[in-house]
């Protein structure tokens, strides 16, 4: 075969493979200049985004397509065990991720470039994103943990890449320990389930279902895959550090790990557990004994699933209520985001995985906007309380409005993407009926409790009376002061089209949703057809 | 024929946009917009049987309607699909009366204009949007999208508590819409419809199981029941009415309590027959809880718009007991009994409102005797009050009555209820007026003055309109008869 | 009833007032034309109708539709009726003109009155109970603010609330009535009609004007019976029949012109010619007619004993009113609609005159308290006179106009006695009343006019009042005396006999019963003999505070204690009760929403506490975290799927 | 080799995992931290290669294999820990992670 016909489906990952080479390189040529280095980030990014959707089947761009249409969602012939293969979810949330990295690459365009350590920022931020493509195209179970290794790594790096700030080091700190412990647990998983079958290659895995002579191995194997996965998807009770990483890192790298990092999770629940699900409810119960009794794998573990789901949006929104600080609210609130994604995972129908999807986009922008502007009015000098906020919204109408719009998407408000992804979750979970109907009803109470926290806020910021001597108003008044450095009053342009265009979105894709879900949804399909 | 209701629509949205944008002449567009608004009902009003003037053929079913596909995945059709029937059709008049009622009242506003009359606008807009949706995404969309403008309407513009009244209500309200929205979703995947418009809906759910539908009624219910308000559901709306702008309070007892009723009239009593024959006791029970607590709390309260908030909820409760009676007076008193009540105690509170505005304070026991001082005023607070408690040749005794000798048909003695309170309503009404506008001055500073001539030019449109469809009810009764349900010759 | 919307359209005028009595004027020559047009050619009459609410035929309680319509009828009681308001409200306008010259207010006051005559004609007129309860209601908010007029006045202020509220009792016991009679007729009705449900409550179905109740009573004895005796509650809410008779007095707050329009001619006559056209258009069961005979009765004694001792001029009179509304009522209930209606229209004209006389005699000298007038006979000659005529025809002295109707009412009455024993104790109590009536009327006269100077000096030299206020006096003397002559102008009677026929048993006008009659008048006699004993020559009789009759004198004055115990209903009662459910709806209620608004709050502290920041203990979650899963899976799992199968 | 000897390797990679968590869980020390995450690591890594001896499924090298990528990942990951507590030394003055609490509730 051409070298072009192997590499060209990855093109993507090639591109930022090389945007990660080139910036390392500047950079020990000493060329760390913001604009270059963030250049070549945002480059990359853009373009294999524009590539990945055009792999989508997205006719405007088909001259970029490089992945032959037929190897996409290609069922695999009996026996191989192929480690990656391309599937359109797959794709699909390789879009994602994509987003997410430009996204933040753009914002941090505009960082104070006196700020150092850029090449590092966006090097490792390139190469996180590296491994999350890698992620999305996995069939193969350790090349799927490895591929979540180089994220975390990266992503340890990256909350301490400014090596001086002791919050970013504890963050790092606490980061690794936590991630590290997880790695152990999915690794002592993956061990068992290959001791039960042999294998880990997901497709047979999926195949197997529970027939295999040591049941009680694969039970054990997924509880501790569980485990480890969980620490990425952030579900309670294996949340704890999120917060105060999210919390410590700065505040770009805090919106591309809450954005970005953590749908690598998502997807990975995705491919290891609708294994067992589906599977299992396919096969009916082929059943593991411990005290006799025989069970059903796929139930036990939707229930399993269910009971986290729950317990993560509750426990998530309800720790967000009285939080004084903006990050860690926003922190606690994306736990509970993640309880919500959980429920299409429980569900496993592929209405629910598409559901689970497009919440994934819409936290994509969502959170990455949310922190992001959190990053903004900081750099106006705002300090990190809530309280602090007060009266923003009337010195910055337009910051403001965004922000509002990000928070009403996050509650699920309509004409917003945050709502539309929550409708079509839920309809999925009624349209499952059974007990998942209470899936639904939990997360639509748990989104009614959201409200108050993030009514919270707008309250204080279009309610309350701005503080005197209001740093903010600095850049309201002479329009575009403040550091001298940042145009756009005091945002810098980066940041400034970022939110912009996250806020566009929300609204656009939340008034005519069908753009993005008509794909997902096919995606979603072909996803849980395969190989049950 | 023109996509009449997708103009009107465009004609808020852009006004909406408009109005925000025009900053410190918002109220000159808000103007404009409510009035191309309130032309263009009439034009819609003109071309709907029943209204007079109206020549040509009695539509079946619903008219003007519009379909166009929204969300279309394996498993879910979502239409932008609207329509109006008589029933929508009166709301919307309300809703375009009011608000160009509200308009001219707030024509005074200074603080913010812009972002005021841009809410203002935007609150009616939604309140159209649930009037005439067809499809219950749209329903819901806009039925939540009126929240937001009023939270910051409250929030912003609202008295000393307004901050936890705004959220109050915004909370209180979400977890409602949100039991509903479940009510809903179930509607649609448990009768299996094909999609999510009316019509599908409305005939897929016949087949639904008798307890099934009961279960379903139940959580539509409690999702209007919120905005009705029911009680034991109510506590919000005292908080919210006392801490609103005057604006604010018109158009949330005008046409968001409305919302409750249209959507339990649209949306369950229609789609879930038995549903409703099954709950029926139950809601009779609640409804004659609403009617006797809400005016036996009006009597307690010293506040002008607290026990205004208090006998909307007795109204409301009169409401829900007409629609419960499941029969076709009953209906048309429900609905007769809304548009009045929208007119009335946007009124009401409008009066109650410059009574603040005049004289500093809306605690009864501390005014008195502004009659002289404000004879505009009183006159106005006089002819509301009036109104409210079913004087004929105003508009609430048509409704009322309606309503009573539906009650009577269908539950025989029990009418005695609503027919006592009645007697307490007007105790506390006409004892309002005593303490307030006659007997001693009290609390009347020297330089009192009379009305500002746009909140007597507001508030003089809804006596006007009062009396008129006072006398006048059938020019209501006979665009509300045209609706698909009943058996009326919409059907 | 343009004359109404005329009225309120012209109030802001200066001379609105004399617009406003034009206009009565003319509705005055209307309303007499349609009597005379009555009287020449008795009968029935309906006029053209609009419908009001229309509801179309659909299946249900109204399978071929529910329509409310608006139309007028008339016949003899309507345009018996009609003369009387006109005629009295012409007066009574043109008498304001001179009495409430110096008030403040008149426009809205002209315009309240005319409304208050145009419903109170819209009410005569009407021809179907709806239409007339609409009216009835309008009448009951006007006079809410007539008596208010002086809305200054907290006592003002207060007794037009009290007179609504009362009157709204009744009125919801009407409306009620209205039900009941409307289950009975709704869809079955009358021979030949469609049913009250498919043209409205009407009172004549085609040309037919047969009571409904002949055709109705079978098997729905016992729920018309309940009707009737509802629509009597509201009767006696209007006409102030005991027991809702406590506003009447109190409604002397207003200007003593509207108190002589109420008492004469508009609100309390409204009450008593619904009795009437309801027992000769749907008729009464036996039970009712004892019921409202008893009412009637009871009151008449009732009242007049109230009025015996209370020293207020004014409030003499409104007792003497609700006394001879309760004779009226007792007509009405023997059944003898017509001879009620007549005592009214004679009624009518002595009462206003009596009203507008005392209304000078306060003009004149500023106070209502009898105690402190005397001897104005000396500069007020016309209205000495005047209330004198008034007095002797309240006394029912011949051939004052008061004779002859309460005569004719006794009589007929007694006629009834032997089929209806039971009417006895109540025929007792009204004969006994002719005694008190004469009595309490001529002490308010000696108290006044008698002596030879006010018993106050401090009060205003005394004057009479400008013509405008003359003229009416003299005119209403003249109706005084004349008015019980003309049942025997041919024309009247035959409108009287007309309209009566219908109750079933012919009345009788005129001398019937001499011996009666004498006995009557004797009473009468007596009564103002003892007045003159007692209170004579300025004589002031001053009951011994020993005196046996001190407690009797004080219940009176208190007016047993009636009002008391209404306002202790509605303030204490009612009121405390509001407090606690306000009480509850605030702490209990809205106590549990923010409960768990806290509940929520206590929760978020518990959880945030467990966020310590040391990583060890974030692993040590991931742990439990691990395990707990395997209880989920291993344990909790099994069971539940073994429970429910499944899921 | 047998079920019964598997079951004897598996006890002991048991025995490893659980010391390590032990560890993870009791340590203060960032290093005997990261020493306790190894050992357990480890038992991870000794169950793919009993598992590639013990013929339950497809093929039997693998598991070796998987064993020295996974050997190779565990240098890494201590490098990036060690690099991470180093500053973290720098800055703070303590390789105790009990002391570094300043982000907390």
């Amino acid at each position: 075969m051409t070298f072009s016909s192997f590499a060209g489906p990855f093109l993507p990952e090639l591109l930022l493979l090389a945007g990660v080479l080139l910036i390392f390189l500047l950079d020990v040529l000493h060329v760390s200049r913001l604009e270059v280095v963030g250049g070549i980030a945002v480059v990359a990014t853009l373009l294999a985004l524009a590539s990945v959707i055009a792999d989508l089947g997205f006719a405007p761009l088909a001259l970029l397509a490089t992945i032959p249409a037929r190897s996409i969602d290609a069922v695999p012939a009996a026996g191989a065990a192929p480690l990656f293969a391309f599937t359109s979810l797959g794709l699909v949330f390789q879009g994602l991720f994509l987003l997410a990295a430009f996204l933040v690459a753009l914002a941090s365009m505009s960082r104070p470039s006196a700020e150092r350590g850029a090449p590092i920022f966006y090097g490792l931020l390139l190469l996180a994103t590296l491994g999350m493509l890698l992620v999305a195209i996995a069939s193969d179970l350790i090349f799927l943990l490895l591929a979540i290794e180089v994220v975390s790594i990266a992503s340890y790096l990256l909350v301490a890449y400014t090596r001086k700030d002791p919050r970013g080091l504890e963050a790092a700190m606490k980061f690794f320990v936590i991630g590290a412990l997880s790695t152990v647990l999915s690794f002592f998983g993956a061990s068992l389930l290959f001791g039960a079958y042999g294998t880990t290659n997901l497709y047979l895995l999926r195949a197997a279902g529970t027939a295999v002579s040591y049941p009680i191995l694969v039970l054990l194997g997924y509880a501790f895959l569980f485990a480890g996965l969980a620490f990425k998807v952030t579900l309670v009770p294996f949340h704890a550090w999120a917060v105060d990483v999210y919390d410590g890192s700065p505040d770009d790298v805090s919106a591309y790990l809450a954005g970005g990092t953590k749908k690598i999770g998502i997807f990975a629940f995705f491919l290891v557990f609708l294994g067992p699900v589906l599977a299992v409810n396919a096969v009916g119960s082929s059943g593991y004994g411990l005290f006799g009794g025989s069970v059903a794998l796929g139930p036990s573990f939707q229930l399993a699933l269910g009971a986290i789901a729950v317990l993560t949006m509750t426990v998530g929104n309800v720790l967000a209520l009285l939080q004084k600080e903006m990050k860690r609210m926003l922190a606690y609130s994306s736990i509970s985001q993640a309880g919500y994604m959980l429920i299409g995972i429980t569900i496993g129908t592929a209405p629910a995985i598409g559901g689970a999807t497009l919440q994934v986009l819409a936290h994509v922008l969502m959170k990455t906007g949310a922190f992001l502007v959190v990053g903004a009015v900081a750099a106006l000098g705002v300090g990190p309380l809530i309280s602090d906020w007060r009266g923003l919204g009337q010195r910055r109408p337009l910051l403001g409005t965004a922000f509002a719009l990000m928070l009403l998407s996050l509650a699920g408000v309509p004409l917003t993407i945050g709502f539309a992804s929550k409708f079509v979750l839920f309809s999925a979970a009624v349209a499952a009926q059974g007990w998942f109907v209470w899936l639904a009803v939990a997360g639509l109470l748990n989104s009614a409790l959201s409200v108050f926290y993030y009514a919270r806020v707008l309250r204080v910021m279009f309610f309350d009376a701005p503080p005197a001597a209001d740093p903010a108003l600095a850049g309201a008044v002479v329009g575009g002061a403040g550091p001298p450095a940042l145009p756009v009053g005091g945002l810098g342009w980066g940041r400034a089209v970022t939110i912009a265009l996250i806020a566009v979105l929300i609204v656009a894709l939340g008034v005519y949703p069908q753009v993005v879900l008509g794909p997902i949804q096919s995606a979603a399909y072909h996803f849980v057809s395969l190989g049950a | 024929m023109l996509p009449w209701l997708s103009i009107i629509l465009a004609t808020l949205a852009v006004g909406t946009v408009a109005t925000f944008a025009a900053g410190a002449r918002a109220r000159w567009v808000a103007l404009a917009t409510s009035a191309i608004f309130l032309a263009e009902v009439g034009l819609l009003l003109a071309s709907y049987p029943g209204w007079p003037g109206y020549s040509g053929s009695l539509v079946p079913g619903f008219s003007d309607t519009e379909t166009y596909s929204w969300i279309s995945i394996a498993w879910m059709h979502v239409d932008y699909a609207v329509g109006v029937d008589g029933i929508s059709l009166v709301f919307i008049l309300l809703t375009a009366v009011l608000q160009i009622a509200t308009v001219v009242y707030s024509w005074g506003e200074s603080q913010r204009p812009g972002a005021y009359f841009g809410l203002v606008t935007l609150t009616c807009l939604g309140c159209f949007g649930v009037f005439v949706s067809l499809d219950i995404l749209l329903f819901f969309l806009f039925w939540e999208a009126v929240l937001v403008p009023m939270f910051f309407l409250i929030g912003y513009w609202g008295g000393p508590n307004r901050r936890y009244a705004a959220l109050k209500f915004f909370v209180y309200t979400h977890v409602a819409s949100i039991v509903m929205l479940v009510g809903l979703l179930a509607l649609v995947f448990y009768s299996g419809a094909t999609s999510f418009d009316f019509s599908s809906v409305y005939a897929a759910a016949r087949g639904l199981a008798p307890v099934v539908q009961t279960f379903l009624f139940l959580a539509l219910f409690f999702g209007f029941a919120v905005k009705f308000p029911i009680v034991p559901f109510h506590t919000w709306l005292p908080d919210a009415h006392v801490e609103a702008p005057t604006g604010g309070s018109v158009l949330l007892a005008g046409l968001l309590l409305k919302l409750g009723g249209y959507g339990l009239i649209r949306w369950a009593v229609e789609v879930l027959p038995s549903g409703l024959h099954s709950v029926q006791p139950l809601l009779f029970v609640i409804a004659f809880l609403t009617i006797i607590w809400g005016s036996v709390l009006s009597l307690a309260q010293r506040d002008l718009k607290r026990l205004v908030a208090y006998s909307s909820i007795n109204h409301m409760g009169i409401v829900l007991l007409a629609i419960a009676l499941d029969s076709s007076l009953g209906l048309l008193a429900a609905v007769l009994l809304m548009f009045a009540h929208g007119i009335v105690s946007a009124l009401l509170f409008m009066a109650s409102g410059s009574v603040h505005h005049q004289y500093g304070t809306r605690d009864i026991a501390s005014l008195g005797g502004i009659t002289p001082s404000a004879p505009a005023l009183s006159t106005m607070l006089m002819a509301g009050s009036l109104a409210s408690l079913g004087l004929p040749a105003l508009i609430g005794f048509p409704a009322e009555f309606s309503a009573f000798l539906a009650t009577w048909n269908g539950l025989g003695y029990w009418v005695l209820i609503p027919l006592v309170v009645l007697v307490v309503t007007a105790a506390f009404y006409l004892w309002m007026m005593q303490r307030v506008l006659f007997g001693a001055k009290k609390g009347v500073p020297a330089d009192a003055h009379d009305l500002p001539w746009y909140e007597s030019t507001g508030m003089g449109l809804l006596v006007a309109l009062t009396v008129l469809f006072g006398i006048l009810p059938s020019l209501l009764v006979n665009v509300i008869v045209n609706s698909p349900i009943k058996g009326w010759p919409g059907t | 009833m343009i004359v109404g919307f005329a009225g309120t359209r012209l109030e802001r005028l200066e001379w609105g007032g004399w617009i406003a009595v034009l206009l009565s004027g003319a509705a005055m020559v209307v309303g007499v034309l349609i009597a005379i047009g009555e009287m020449l050619s008795p009968g029935t009459y309906t006029n053209v109708q609009f419908t009001w609410l229309h509801l179309p035929p659909a299946p249900g309680a109204f399978p071929n539709g529910l329509s409310l319509v608006m139309g007028t009828l008339v016949d003899p009681l309507s345009s018996l009726m009609l003369v009387v308001v006109t005629v009295v409200g012409f007066l009574v306008m043109l008498y304001s003109i001179g009495y409430m010259h110096h008030d403040h207010g008149l426009p809205r006051y002209y315009a309240e009155l005319s409304l208050f005559l145009a419903s109170m004609t819209g009410l005569v007129l009407a021809n179907n109970l709806l239409e007339f309860f609409l009216f009835w209601e309008l009448v009951g908010v006007c006079s809410y603010f007539l008596i208010g007029f002086y809305y200054e006045k907290p006592s003002a202020a207060s007794a037009a609330k009290e007179a609504f509220l009362v009157t709204r009792v009744g009125d919801v016991l009407f409306l009620l009535g209205i039900f009941l009679f409307f289950s009975t007729y709704a869809l079955a009705g009358p021979a030949g009609s469609g049913g009250w449900a498919a043209n409205g409550f009407v009172f004549v179905v085609g040309s037919t004007s047969t009571p409904f109740l002949a055709s109705a009573m079978g098997g729905h004895t016992l729920l018309l019976t309940i009707a009737g005796l509802l629509i009597l509650g509201g009767a006696a809410g209007k006409s102030a029949q005991f027991p809702l008779h406590v506003w009447l007095p109190d409604a002397m707050e207003g200007p003593t012109t509207v108190s002589a329009l109420i008492h004469a001619a508009t609100m309390v006559a409204a009450g008593v010619y619904l009795l009437a056209i309801t027992s000769v258009f749907i008729g009464f069961t036996p039970a009712d007619q004892l019921a409202i005979v008893a009412i009637g009765g009871f009151t008449t004694f009732f009242a007049a004993t109230m009025a015996v001792v209370h020293p207020d001029i004014k409030r003499v009179i409104a007792y003497s009113t609700i006394s001879q509304l309760g004779y009226m009522v007792l007509a009405i209930g023997a059944g003898f609609a017509m001879v009620g209606l007549y005592h009214l229209f004679t009624h009518a004209f002595f009462k206003a005159l009596l009203f507008l006389a005392a209304g000078s005699v306060i003009h004149a000298i500023g106070t209502q308290d009898l105690f402190k007038m005397g001897g104005l006979r000396k500069r007020m000659r016309v209205t000495a006179a005047a209330f004198a005529v008034g007095g002797l025809a309240l006394a029912g002295i011949p051939p004052f106009a008061g004779f002859w109707s309460k005569d004719d009412i006794l009589s007929s009455v007694y006629s009834q006695l032997g089929t209806h024993p039971d009417y006895w104790p109540f025929f007792l109590l009204a004969f006994a009343a002719v005694f008190l009536t004469a009595y309490y009327i001529f002490r308010a006269w000696f108290l006044a006019f008698s002596g030879d100077h006010p018993r106050d000096p401090t009060l205003p030299e005394a004057h009479e009042g400008p013509w405008v206020m003359q003229v009416p006096l003299v005119v209403l003397s003249a109706f005084a005396v004349v008015a019980g002559l003309f049942v025997f102008v041919p024309g009247f009677q035959s409108l009287l006999l007309g309209g009566a026929g219908v109750a079933g048993i012919p009345p009788t006008y005129g001398l019937t019963d001499l011996g009666l009659s004498a006995i009557s008048v004797g009473l009468g006699l007596g009564g103002i003999g003892l007045a003159w004993g007692l209170w004579g020559n300025g004589r002031v009789f001053v009951l011994a505070e020993t005196s046996a009759l001190q407690p009797v004198r004080r219940l009176l004055l208190n007016r047993y204690y009636f009002k008391d115990a209404y306002d202790w209903i509605g303030l204490r009662a009612v009121y405390s009760f509001a407090r606690a459910a306000d009480f509850f709806d605030r702490f209990v209620i809205d106590g549990t929403v923010r409960g768990l608004e806290r509940m929520f709050a206590a929760a978020s502290d518990r959880l945030r506490s467990a966020q310590t920041g040391v990583v060890s203990d974030y692993a040590a979650y991931v742990v439990a975290g691990l395990l707990s899963l395997f209880v989920l899976l291993l344990i909790v799992g099994p069971y539940l799927l073994a429970r429910f199968g499944g899921g | 080799m047998t079920a019964l000897a598997l079951t004897g390797f598996l006890g002991l990679s048991a025995a490893l995992f659980g010391i390590g968590i032990f560890g993870i869980l009791t340590r203060r020390n960032f290093i005997l931290l990261l020493i306790s995450i190894e050992i357990a690591m480890n038992a991870a890594i000794l169950n793919f290669v009993y598992f590639a001896a013990f013929p339950t499924g497809a093929s039997g090298l693998s598991g070796q294999s998987i064993a020295v990528v996974l050997v190779g990942f565990a240098a890494t990951e201590v490098a990036v820990g060690l690099a991470i507590v180093l500053a973290l030394n720098r800055v703070k003055g303590t390789i105790n992670v009990a002391r570094a609490t300043e982000l907390k509730q």
